[in-house]
């Protein structure tokens, strides 16, 4: 099979990745910087979660071969397929990468909040939150105050 | 190393538990510094706590020395099942840096935070510095890929507050403090992606493990992007260049307890762990000497030379230290991307060097600003009549980044030069004489203005600092200086940590 | 899973995929904050259904008490207090970030050739430590939801770093928005005109019940989706929506600051202290085996909870306990603290420049 | 085979949301359009968890009902009131 | 027996989801904002209710079928509610309803050539990020 096809989770994932990574720089909004960033963040998510996706798995937690859950999951797979892959019977996908992610979102919304409240307090210092807008008051404000000591007694 | 067996006593109960409880010690005393009352309080938790962790980092580098390799299982799982700690020379040696810094902050933070932040701001603000703490320690002690870049983040979040509440002194510190969120975060996020190839290439998280199993997989191009992608963002958050626009904004913004604490710190564990990946986790070969020589050498001599001409014309000071931290991180660099024990052995001294040095001149810096408001150069004309001791503290700190003899600065860029030309990398060598020069007009500019220049007509007047800044800050800069006289600590530690890395006999 | 499962599996992961791309492209594109955040807010809810279908229940669960729930409502306070107008789009500014993400997105492609197709069961990262965590899960820590084993017990550092991340979010946004006169303590006005019955009676009903849902999910995280940090966001939902309806100052009044923080450095105080008790047992650091002393660990029935064999289950289930009960207590804290932060700003009246 | 059919509706009706949610043309179509996205969700999480043998699903659909609520609240209030501190409604209380 | 509550149920479960195309067609088509609304909570909790009730049926009696039932619960108290919030938020920021301040073949008409709501209270940057 071709690539596009085989590997079409992980292409997609770098385009959701890349649309991230503009948003983030091609704006002067902080607030849509924000949002890039957090996009650029989910995608990477969602690229671990595509590496531990076993075809025909199921969640991993566990459920025994036997039960009727069990059974219906197992019904069509190929039963030389559950043997090399599965685990008393059934197969799952791995669980590493969602417990990676699961902390990797965390971190995520952890830098959402703190970047936006860094956010408010520019707008409240600034009364802006357009990049360009900011500089062009750090500019004034610097052309206005001087050096700081030596103007001090003046 | 020796040297710890001898000094330090522990029972040996604690020695054996002393890996993670330089972890767990400052996570705990971050919780208690949101519970105390005060901020006095506070900042005794925070002193004690970052005793507490120098104390533990000094046992764990005992230990090291005894025992070459600690291996830290955590909830005692096996590796590469569990997160383990694992310690070699390099390990240690950054946690002592870093403890020690943090002790020397923690007790400069009593003076030195009463005029820059808010007082009911205070128990946030020490628990943000001992998370800030904790983070960077676990960041260089874990064995574990992923749990570094937990680490990462645990350093970092509560840093991103913590230069932002610099805004009371300079409102610059709010847009900075959010460029670094946003360049940081990028850099931590590229990181993840990096090991999540990694992870695709080997299957595992632990490096040890991951190294083994890198070395038997040849040529692929999931694990080579994957270093690229991790070394990309440990670069961003290294500020190597031309990853480093978030840097100078942030050290010059920031309360002076957190330049110190990151100039020192921040910038060294990020470069620590692109040593480990680079020459410890992946394997010899082409591709990584390919990837050192033509991409990371490169790269750090154009920051040498760039950024400490950018120092040349910056104005403020804190800003030409801040450039100047990132044309020596490419200093480190140059050492580390020749691969050899020498190299690795001169980029570690170079590190530890540079964190005490620049710790020293930011803390100096903020001891000025105890009592007067100063930024350019210009404001510091004079200063020296005013706050002698500080100024000479901050003269130390500079002769030291300067490399001028007696002091550890001149044996760092010796020894760097030295293995350059041992390695026989002329153009290196060349590089770094070039550097070093540059990095003699910057320092000059500002010891000019300090020592001989008078102040300016009717300029407010400079006090000296109380000794609880003080303090901490001849002991940095005497740190430099001991240093440049008997180097024998930490030159044995960096050849430890160099043999630790490249397998030569140290 | 039959035939038509599996088909239907693929089929949707590509068209939730391509739901995902045409969102994101939408983000890109839109000139309102506004816009964006409930376009992000969509695409948090489309990941969610697309990690549903990869198997991911448990980081479904995160994003959707995440993504569409907590922040959606943090970046809509923090668009009330930012009042920004359109976004503009210079041209000029996307070609360097264009070449950038050009860059970046080569490298990748470079990157993924050397991947194993996707699904594949013997790729390394299925095969290695993934599988091997599979196999003694039932055998170590006897908990049926494997992710729950792997995140508390085995990679249980990791989750506390993951609420020591969480804590510091805490404190950050605390120093930034929760001081000075515009913070929380001042008493915002009633919102008059209407009544609002149909939102109060509703919101009334509620609260319990999400209060209820949360510690069932917290409890229930071994042996299905759920844990701690979903719990947490859970529970704290429950005073949001309270200072929603019922207005921020009442739910102060209830719920004090100073008692949020406090919350939050507690549940770190749990979790890490639940390491510390067991290396005072005689193991390492969060090595729930030697949670309870031998002592204890004698009088143990053999055969309670269904473990006839292994009497130190007792330790991980109840090391896994109190660990989750640790980042609930976090997790939940945290977030009302970051909900206190941003809804209790004032906003400052002048309008934005531009 | 009946419940993937449901699935299928189901995405086309989550499709023809997200295209009212991208072209508008107010803010309040948007909103619309996540609210009724957020049900149609729910539902086809717990649709997938029969067709997948895996009906434990079902706790993430019940948290969406939950959330989809809360922020739609946050919403509204973010259209009347332009803050998310005030109390809505009667003003007995204490004015 | 069995296989005849499978059916029906997945019958039912069609036929929610067709409800819910239905409104999203509604929600597609129709000329402002309240019409908009109308017909997404109406199918959204209908299409609910019979899915719910057919995922029910396929399950038995059985926990999900519990949890089925807080769904349903849960969905009928805030999707109806939302409706109420947000259709209260339109109004009360000057959203005329279209029917009634318009002919009908004019809105019609309007809705074919571009589905605009009235020029009051439109256009992103006004209503949505002032």
């Amino acid at each position: 099979m071709s690539m596009a096809v085989t590997h079409f989770n992980y292409i997609a994932v770098i385009v959701l990745m890349m649309i991230g990574l503009y948003v983030l720089f091609a704006t002067g909004n902080l607030i849509k910087r924000m949002v890039g960033l957090a996009l650029f963040q989910t995608s990477t998510a969602l690229f671990y979660i595509s590496l531990g996706k076993v075809s025909g798995g199921t969640a991993a937690i566990t459920i025994y071969a036997d039960s009727p859950e069990g059974r219906a999951l197992a019904a069509t797979l190929d039963p030389a397929y559950v043997d090399q892959f599965g685990i008393n019977g059934v197969v799952y996908s791995n669980p590493l990468p969602h417990v990676l992610i699961l902390t990797a979102i965390v971190v995520g919304v952890a830098t959402l909040s703190v970047g936006l409240s860094i956010v408010v307090r520019i707008r409240e210092a600034y009364g802006t939150v357009e990049t360009d807008e900011i500089e062009a008051v750090a500019r004034v404000e610097a052309a206005q105050s001087g050096p700081a000591r030596s103007e001090a007694g003046a | 190393m020796i040297l710890f067996e001898a000094i330090y006593v522990a029972p040996p109960a604690l020695t054996a538990q002393a890996p993670i409880l330089v972890i767990a010690g400052p996570l705990i005393g971050a919780c208690a510094a949101v519970l105390s009352p005060g901020a006095r309080t506070a900042w005794m938790i925070s002193v004690l706590t970052a005793a507490f962790t120098l104390w533990m980092s000094v046992a764990v580098a005992g230990e090291v020395a005894r025992a070459g390799v600690i291996d830290y299982a955590l909830g005692g799982f096996a590796q590469p099942m569990g997160i383990a700690l694992r310690i070699d020379a390099l390990g240690a040696t950054m946690a002592l840096l870093i403890a020690s810094v943090g002790l020397l902050g923690a007790l400069y933070s009593g003076h030195a935070l009463v005029s820059e932040v808010k007082p009911e701001k205070h128990t946030l603000f020490q628990s943000g510095y001992l998370l800030c703490l904790a983070g960077f320690i676990g960041l260089v002690l874990t064995g574990d890929a992923f749990n570094a870049f937990v680490f990462l983040e645990v350093s970092s979040i509560g840093t991103y507050a913590l230069v932002g509440v610099g805004e009371a002194r300079d409102k610059r510190a709010l847009p900075a403090a959010f460029n670094y969120l946003i360049f940081g975060t990028v850099g931590a996020t590229f990181y993840v992606l990096g090991i999540g190839f990694l992870y695709a290439a080997t299957g595992t998280l632990n490096m040890a493990d991951m190294a083994m199993r890198l070395a038997t997989l040849g040529d692929n191009t999931a694990a080579q992007a994957g270093l690229a992608f991790v070394v990309a963002g440990l670069g961003i958050k290294a500020a190597m260049f031309p990853l480093h626009g978030w840097l100078p904004g942030a050290y010059a913004g920031a309360p002076s307890l957190v330049s110190v604490f990151l100039a020192a710190t921040a910038t060294k564990a990020a470069i620590y762990l692109i040593i480990r990946f680079v020459l410890d986790v992946f394997p010899e070969g082409e591709f990584g000497a390919i990837f050192l020589r033509w991409i990371l050498a490169p790269l750090a001599a154009t920051a040498v030379i760039v950024c400490s001409v950018q120092a040349i014309f910056a104005k403020e000071v804190r800003r030409i230290l801040a450039f100047s931290s990132v044309a020596q991180v490419g200093f480190i660099m140059l050492g580390v991307s020749l691969a050899t024990a020498a190299g690795v052995s001169a980029g570690v001294y170079y590190l530890i060097a540079h964190a005490l040095l620049k710790g020293a001149l930011f803390m100096a810096v903020g001891a000025f600003a105890v009592s007067v408001r100063a930024r350019t150069v210009d404001d510091f004309a004079g200063i020296a009549c005013e706050a002698p001791w500080s100024a000479a503290a901050f003269g130390v700190g500079a002769a030291s980044l300067a490399g001028v003899p007696m002091t550890m600065g001149f044996l760092a860029k010796w020894t760097l030069i030295s293995a350059a030309l041992e390695a026989g990398a002329v153009w290196i060598a060349v590089t770094l004489a070039i550097g070093s020069l540059l990095t003699l007009i910057y320092v000059w500019r500002m010891l000019e203005a300090i020592f001989f220049r008078m102040p300016a007509a009717g300029a407010e007047r400079a006090r000296e600092a109380p000794v609880g800044v003080l303090v901490p800050l001849f002991i940095l800069a005497g740190l430099s200086l001991l240093f440049g006289v008997t180097s024998t600590l930490p030159a044995s530690m960096a050849d430890a940590s160099a043999a630790a890395l490249t397998g030569a006999a140290p | 899973m039959n035939d038509i499962a599996l088909q239907a599996s693929f089929a949707l992961n590509v068209a939730l995929l391509l739901m995902l791309v045409i969102v994101g492209i939408a983000i890109a594109r839109s000139r309102s904050l506004l816009a964006s955040i409930l376009l992000l807010g969509i695409y948090s809810l489309v990941s969610a259904a697309w990690l549903v279908v990869m198997d991911a229940a448990d980081v479904a669960f995160t994003e959707a008490v995440v993504g569409a729930g907590i922040s959606t409502v943090v970046l809509l306070g923090a668009i009330l207090l930012v009042r920004a107008g359109p976004v503009r789009h210079d041209w000029r500014m996307t070609i360097p970030p264009a070449l950038l993400v050009l860059g970046v997105g080569g490298l990748l492609i470079y990157a993924v050739t050397g991947l194993p197709e996707f699904g594949d069961p013997a790729s390394p990262a299925n095969a290695h430590v993934g599988r091997s965590y599979l196999i003694e899960t039932p055998k170590e820590i006897g908990v049926p939801n494997v992710v729950t084993a792997v995140l508390s017990s085995y990679r249980g550092f990791d989750t506390l770093g993951e609420t020591v991340v969480v804590f510091a979010a805490g404190i950050g946004v605390a120093l930034m928005l929760g001081f000075g006169p515009r913070s929380a303590l001042s008493p915002p006005p009633v919102a008059t005109g209407d009544h609002h019955v149909v939102l109060r009676v509703t919101a009334k009903l509620l609260i319990p019940l999400i209060m209820l849902y949360a510690f069932y999910v917290q409890f229930h995280g071994d042996l299905g989706a759920g844990g701690g940090f979903q719990a947490g966001v859970i529970l704290a939902v429950a005073p949001i929506l309270h200072a929603l309806v019922f207005g921020l100052r009442e739910t102060i009044e209830a719920i004090p600051v100073h008692a949020v923080r406090s919350v939050a450095a507690l549940g770190v105080l749990l979790f890490a202290g639940v390491g510390l008790v067991c290396i005072l047992n005689g193991g390492d650091f969060l090595d729930y085996d030697y949670l309870f002393p031998p002592s204890v660990e004698a009088m143990i029935p053999p055969g309670l909870m269904g473990d006839p064999d292994h009497a130190h289950h007792w330790g991980q289930h109840f090391g896994i306990f109190f660990i989750e009960l640790g980042v609930l207590f976090t997790v939940s804290a945290t977030m009302v603290t970051i909900f206190y932060g941003f809804a209790g700003r004032a906003a400052d009246e002048q309008e934005a420049a531009s | 085979m009946l419940l993937a059919a449901g699935v299928a509706g189901l995405v086309l009706a989550m499709a023809l949301m997200i295209w009212r949610a991208i072209v508008g043309p107010s803010q309040y179509d948007r909103m619309l359009a996540a609210n009724s996205f957020g049900t149609k969700i729910v539902l086809l999480i717990a649709i997938i968890g029969y067709l997948f043998g895996r009906p434990a699903f079902l706790d993430i659909a019940i948290v969406y009902a939950l959330i989809n609520f809360v922020t739609t609240i946050a919403l509204m209030k973010f259209f009347r009131y332009r803050t998310l501190a005030h109390r809505l409604g009667p003003e007995a209380k204490d004015g | 027996m069995v296989d005849v509550l499978h059916l029906i149920g997945g019958v039912l479960v069609v036929a929610g989801t067709l409800l819910t195309l239905l409104g999203g067609v509604g929600v597609m088509r129709f000329p402002d904002v309240y019409t908009r609304i109308h017909a997404a909570s109406l199918t959204d909790t209908g299409g609910a209710t019979l899915v719910l009730i057919g995922l029910g049926l396929i399950s038995g009696l059985t926990l999900e079928t519990l949890k089925l039932g807080f769904v349903w619960v849960f969905v009928m108290l805030t999707t109806p509610a939302a409706a109420n919030a947000l259709a209260n938020a339109a109004f009360s920021a000057g959203h005329t309803p279209r029917i009634g301040t318009f002919q009908i073949t004019k809105s019609a008409d309007a809705s074919q050539a571009k589905p605009e709501t009235p020029r009051t209270a439109s256009g992103d940057g006004k209503s949505g990020a002032p």
